[in-house]
């Protein structure tokens, strides 16, 4: 096993600075050729690694039908993260294992109307599924996406925000938690503008909902209680993992690997998993 | 040494009179005569406890558990433990008045082997040196104490350096670092070790010799003034390394240059390293 | 196919661990510290085959090290070198001598999780080189429990040559899978009567009797596993798990406990990346980054441990991720025996409902 | 030539230990800000020679040198290690060195209880004007570990169990 655990050498191509403590890495393979091997889907998460520090898991939050490059936005939250955040510039060589776990059911959100419920940092593995699905617009009927974050200045992804709002076919709402002088629209908690101002159609519809465990807690119990069925409540499990590969154990939720049977869970499966998330 | 049933009186009064939400004491595991402690909450479960020269296991481990957190703990301590007790009380981890100490004027205990264990053979404090309440008669005597140095420690420093280095390379060649010494020393109440630091520059908890001797070394250095020798790591250790040579090494030169006496051994002292003298030895320094 | 059985004594069982050694890579307990681990051995004096069982670390490291280099790297001005380490010391033809009968069953156990999806092949590298010749105790110790733990012990072939001491006075060697035929055929020197298994099996079947009448511990696993796996929410852990010091040391003797951790260490401009041991009794084993913790107390992380041993495990893969070796109950410093806590849980549990 | 090195090599007998030619000790010196850092700096300005072997660390009183900096340099690359500070009395911080030196004479004992040579971890008390002082420990030092060879005990770069 031990050279399933060996990273492939990536290129840090661009570094974003979405919020001060947010940063977008854009990756291409060092070796020709790779990047086009490298196939992936929505939801799939990479094993990260800043040679000399260590070796972090992150979703990929870009999309394969975006070709030549990936995506990994980071938050500085532990040590190696606070360590990439210092020290990874445009032109650095980081390590790459992956890509783990499964993805978004493609299958069966097709057709469906699409709401999208993120927060904070929670919109990365939803972007990576906002932008295949705006690949594909076709394939789905309404597409809502509900941003919220603790302020104006924690919003990730602004430019493409501005995209989406400007795609007339995108309705999106965002909201910040607090009220602030510039900020115009919707000030609350996700849970609350998700109740009184999009107010879901719950037929033919699917909700992807990814953020901080309090806020995934306080939505899915929203959700429910407008109505939606746990099997079309679609959400992303964070657990501390290191292997990938199913085999350190760290992420054993019960019988369930959440980094081979995950990270991607319907409600409907996360409740028959034990109460350890 | 026999005190199972003034512990159990002692306990069930306790409870009783509600002074106590958990007491901490030891029973018998159920099939030998080896013992493991428990925590009791229930005044239904005092008739397990037990107190024999069986009861090894030095209790104030569990002080710093979720466990007796916040509540009011009556605890069972020897010689050995109460030291460690008095050290957690000036380092203020526990409360004093939180706790209801039954000490025990202590005879020594036996190893699995049933044959004394040799801290107890050279032990200088038998007798608990904090309590609430004593229990069997003093085994100290009066008088001052007399420091008895460790004879595995003289014999190796009696060794050439080659060959105490080939002896201790063994010894950290065979750890296997899972920190069980760490995690049962009683002192050792730090909510994150420096040694497990994820930090690469540093060691990041690969099992190499190096990273062995770094954290056991800093361990022990930790550990200097404050170690108690009640040898709960020995006890611990899979690998049965000879742990307690560092600290006795530790304690004996603190012992023997500082006139200092034992760690924990007076209320309130916090130990070789909190204060000075002007005459400590000078002629190492240039 | 059928293997044969040698029948020999003492002294001739001495003679093919000694022609062993010489022809072979050969493994076995070796005392340090009152203690026996395996190591690299060349001459039998220096071992012990038949090493207490109490003292005995398991033949786990042998296979999956405490500690495995999983890459090197460099950072040069050019950009990252990343290298392969150098061979893998235990991917060698290699005998492991003085096994014991639950070292071998644990590699069974092991063999499950290394080789779904993702497959392990280091591993499975190590596991096919290897020759296991493992001696069946004659006696039970004090907290072993093996025999509860079901197992086709006649057919157990994760082990290759079974050494019994039988009732008669002589020694059996038993190949149990090809590779112990080959090795018995090509170093067995000293006269031995060769028989079939099945000539040999009254008296092997004796051995293993008494062996089995010797256990003082029995405990019906089906039940256990049945019970536990209703009683996730019981309080019952909570107050087992009471005098539990969080000391990891049962994960790092467990002989079938396998998570690990990735590391890495740097010096200058080179580092390493090591894969070692870990322990879900750990308080930091699933601390993530945020803070977040889903098993933040000790109780929690004592129920994922017997819930994975006896629960879990045997959902996904069907077995019990233990073998009742009784090697974590000896390691404990506060002697807490993990039969006698899942015992006592399911028993609770069944009080309950 | 050989087996005079080797007789010298007090640390453990490995044939690599063996110094390779024109080999230099590193040598950590960890010197307190107020008196041996300025003593140091009064041996540059003065223009006194003192061996490059050592790399200058300075901390801001030498009870701010911690045992764990010992083991971690004598573990990465210092083949010995130098700790200075204000002579007994003189402490900008009125006691810290009365405490250092406690834990000095532990920590120098222990690690040559496991093996390291006392001639390794040393140390000295060097004022502010004693520019010349701090070259001949310097000088002394280097000479010490010179003829101990380099340290191969316990060294981190191994990367190895062994």
């Amino acid at each position: 096993m031990e050279q399933l655990l060996v990273p492939m050498i990536c290129k840090v191509d661009k570094v974003i600075q979405e919020t001060p403590d947010i940063r977008t890495y854009r990756l291409t393979f060092r070796e020709e050729g790779l990047m086009d091997q490298f196939s992936y889907l929505p939801g799939q998460f990479v094993e990260f690694s800043l040679l000399g520090s260590g070796e972090c898991t992150f979703c990929i939050s870009s999309s394969a039908t975006r070709k030549g490059y990936f995506d990994c936005s980071i938050k500085k939250a532990g040590v190696v993260t606070a360590d990439i955040h210092t020290s990874l510039e445009e032109g650095d060589e980081v390590g790459i294992r992956g890509p783990f776990g499964n993805w978004f059911p493609l299958e069966d959100i097709k057709g469906k109307n699409l709401l999208f419920v993120g927060g904070g940092i929670g919109l990365a593995p939803l972007r990576s599924l906002i932008q295949y699905c705006i690949d594909n617009r076709s394939d789905y009927k309404d597409f809502t996406i509900l941003y919220g974050a603790r302020t104006s200045a924690d919003m990730c992804y602004k430019d493409e925000i501005k995209e989406w709002q400007d795609n007339k076919s995108l309705n999106v709402v965002l909201t910040i938690d607090k009220p602030e002088e510039t900020w115009t629209t919707n000030v609350g908690v996700v849970p609350k503008i998700l109740e009184e101002v999009v107010k879901p159609v719950i037929e033919n519809t699917k909700v992807i909902t990814c953020g901080p465990p309090i806020m995934i807690k306080y939505t899915i119990q929203s959700l429910v209680k407008l109505g939606f069925a746990d099997k079309d409540i679609i959400t992303t499990l964070e657990m501390k993992m290191q292997c990938g590969l199913g085999k350190c154990g760290r992420c054993n939720i019960g019988s369930t690997y959440v980094c081979k049977d995950g990270p991607v869970f319907t409600n409907e499966q996360l409740k028959s998993l034990p109460d350890e998330f | 040494m026999n005190y199972t049933k003034q512990i159990q009186d002692i306990a069930a009064k306790l409870f009783a009179e509600g002074k106590i939400d958990v007491f901490v004491g030891y029973r018998m595991n159920g099939f030998d005569e080896n013992q493991v402690p428990v925590l009791i909450t229930d005044p239904q479960d005092v008739s397990k406890l037990v107190f024999t020269d069986k009861s090894v296991f030095n209790l104030v481990n569990y002080l710093k558990t979720d466990h007796t957190r916040r509540k009011r703990v009556g605890i069972v301590v020897k010689g050995c433990d109460s030291r460690s007790l008095n050290l957690m009380l000036t380092e203020s981890q526990v409360k004093r008045e939180n706790l209801y100490v039954v000490g025990i004027c202590c005879e020594g205990v036996v190893d699995d082997a049933g044959e004394k264990m040799q801290n107890c053979t050279d032990c200088m404090v038998p007798d608990a040196v904090v309590s609430d309440e004593m229990l069997g008669t003093a085994v100290s005597g009066s008088g001052t104490l007399t420091y008895k140095k460790n004879a595995d420690i003289v014999a190796l420093a009696e060794k050439p350096l080659t060959e105490r280095a080939a002896y201790f390379e063994e010894v950290f060649e065979n750890c296997i670092r899972c920190n069980a010494c760490r995690h049962s020393c009683p002192l050792c109440y730090c909510a994150k070790c420096c040694i497990d630091q994820e930090t690469a520059t540093l060691y990041n908890g690969a099992n190499t010799t190096s990273a062995a001797f770094h954290a056991l070394m800093t361990w022990s250095l930790h550990l200097a003034g404050r170690c108690v020798d009640c040898r709960n790591c020995e006890k611990a250790c899979p690998s049965h390394l000879p742990l307690h040579l560092l600290h006795k090494q530790n304690e004996s030169v603190i012992y023997e240059n500082f006139q200092e006496h034992l760690a924990g051994v007076i209320p309130e002292d916090r130990g070789a390293f909190y204060k000075y003298s002007l005459k400590d030895p000078d002629d190492f320094i240039m | 196919m059928s293997f044969t059985t040698f029948v020999t004594d003492k002294a001739g069982l001495q003679k093919f661990y000694e022609a062993v050694m010489a022809s072979r890579e050969t493994y076995a307990p070796v005392e340090k510290f009152g203690k026996f681990d395996f190591k690299r051995v060349a001459r039998l004096s220096e071992c012990d085959p038949v090493s207490p069982i109490a003292k005995t670390l398991s033949i786990k490291p042998l296979f999956f090290p405490r500690t495995a280099k999983v890459m090197k790297y460099v950072a040069t001005s050019a950009g990252t070198d990343v290298s392969e380490v150098d061979e893998d010391p235990l991917a060698v033809k290699r005998v492991i001598l003085g096994a014991k009968h639950c070292d071998a069953r644990s590699l069974q156990v092991l063999d499950k999780v290394y080789n779904w999806d993702y497959i392990d092949t280091d591993y499975q590298k190590r596991r096919e080189n290897t020759v296991i010749i493992s001696t069946r105790c004659d006696k039970a110790d004090t907290h072993c429990f093996c025999t509860s733990l079901d197992y086709d012990v006649e057919n157990l072939d994760a082990l290759d040559v079974l050494v019994v001491n039988g009732a008669d006075g002589k020694t059996y060697l038993e190949a149990r899978t090809a590779k112990g035929e080959a090795l018995l055929g090509e170093t067995f020197t000293s006269d031995a009567v060769r028989v079939t298994k099945e000539e040999a099996a009254p008296e092997m079947k004796k051995q293993y009797d008494a062996f089995a009448a010797s256990f003082r511990l029995k405990m019906d696993y089906k039940e256990v596993n049945a019970k536990l796996a209703k009683i996730f929410d019981t309080p019952e852990f909570e107050n087992v798990s009471g005098n539990c010091v969080s000391c990891n040391t049962c994960a790092f003797v467990c002989p079938t406990c396998h998570c690990f951790k990735i590391s890495d260490e740097k010096v200058k401009d080179t580092g390493v990346r090591y894969k070692s041991y870990d322990s879900c009794n750990n308080g930091y084993f699933t601390l993530m980054a945020g803070g977040h913790n889903p098993r933040p107390v000790k109780y929690r992380r004592w129920r994922q441990r017997a819930m994975h041993k006896f629960v879990y495990y045997k959902e996904r893969f069907g077995e019990n991720l233990c073998v009742g070796c009784g090697k974590c109950t000896i390691s404990c410093p506060v002697n807490i025996s993990i039969f006698e806590v899942v015992s006592q849980v399911s028993a609770a549990a069944g009080n309950r409902q | 030539m050989e087996a005079e090195v080797k007789d010298q090599l007090v640390s453990i007998e490995k044939p690599e230990l063996i110094a390779p030619p024109n080999w230099e000790p590193v040598i950590m010196g960890i010197l307190c800000n107020w008196c041996s850092y300025a003593g140091s700096d009064l041996t540059g300005t003065s223009r006194i020679q003192y061996p490059p072997n050592i790399r200058i660390i300075r901390v801001p009183c030498s009870s701010r040198v911690d045992p764990w900096f010992l083991i971690k340099s004598l573990q990465t690359t210092a083949d010995g290690v130098l700790v200075s500070g204000c002579h007994p009395g003189d402490c900008h911080y009125i006691s810290g060195n009365y405490f250092a030196r406690r834990r000095f004479l532990v920590t120098k004992k222990l690690l040559n209880f496991v093996g390291f040579h006392e001639n390794r971890i040393q140390f000295s008390w060097v004022s502010a004007a004693e520019g010349p002082k701090f070259a001949k420990v310097v000088n002394k030092v280097t000479e010490d570990i010179k003829k101990l060879g380099p340290l191969h005990l316990y060294k981190k770069e191994n990367f190895e169990k062994k």
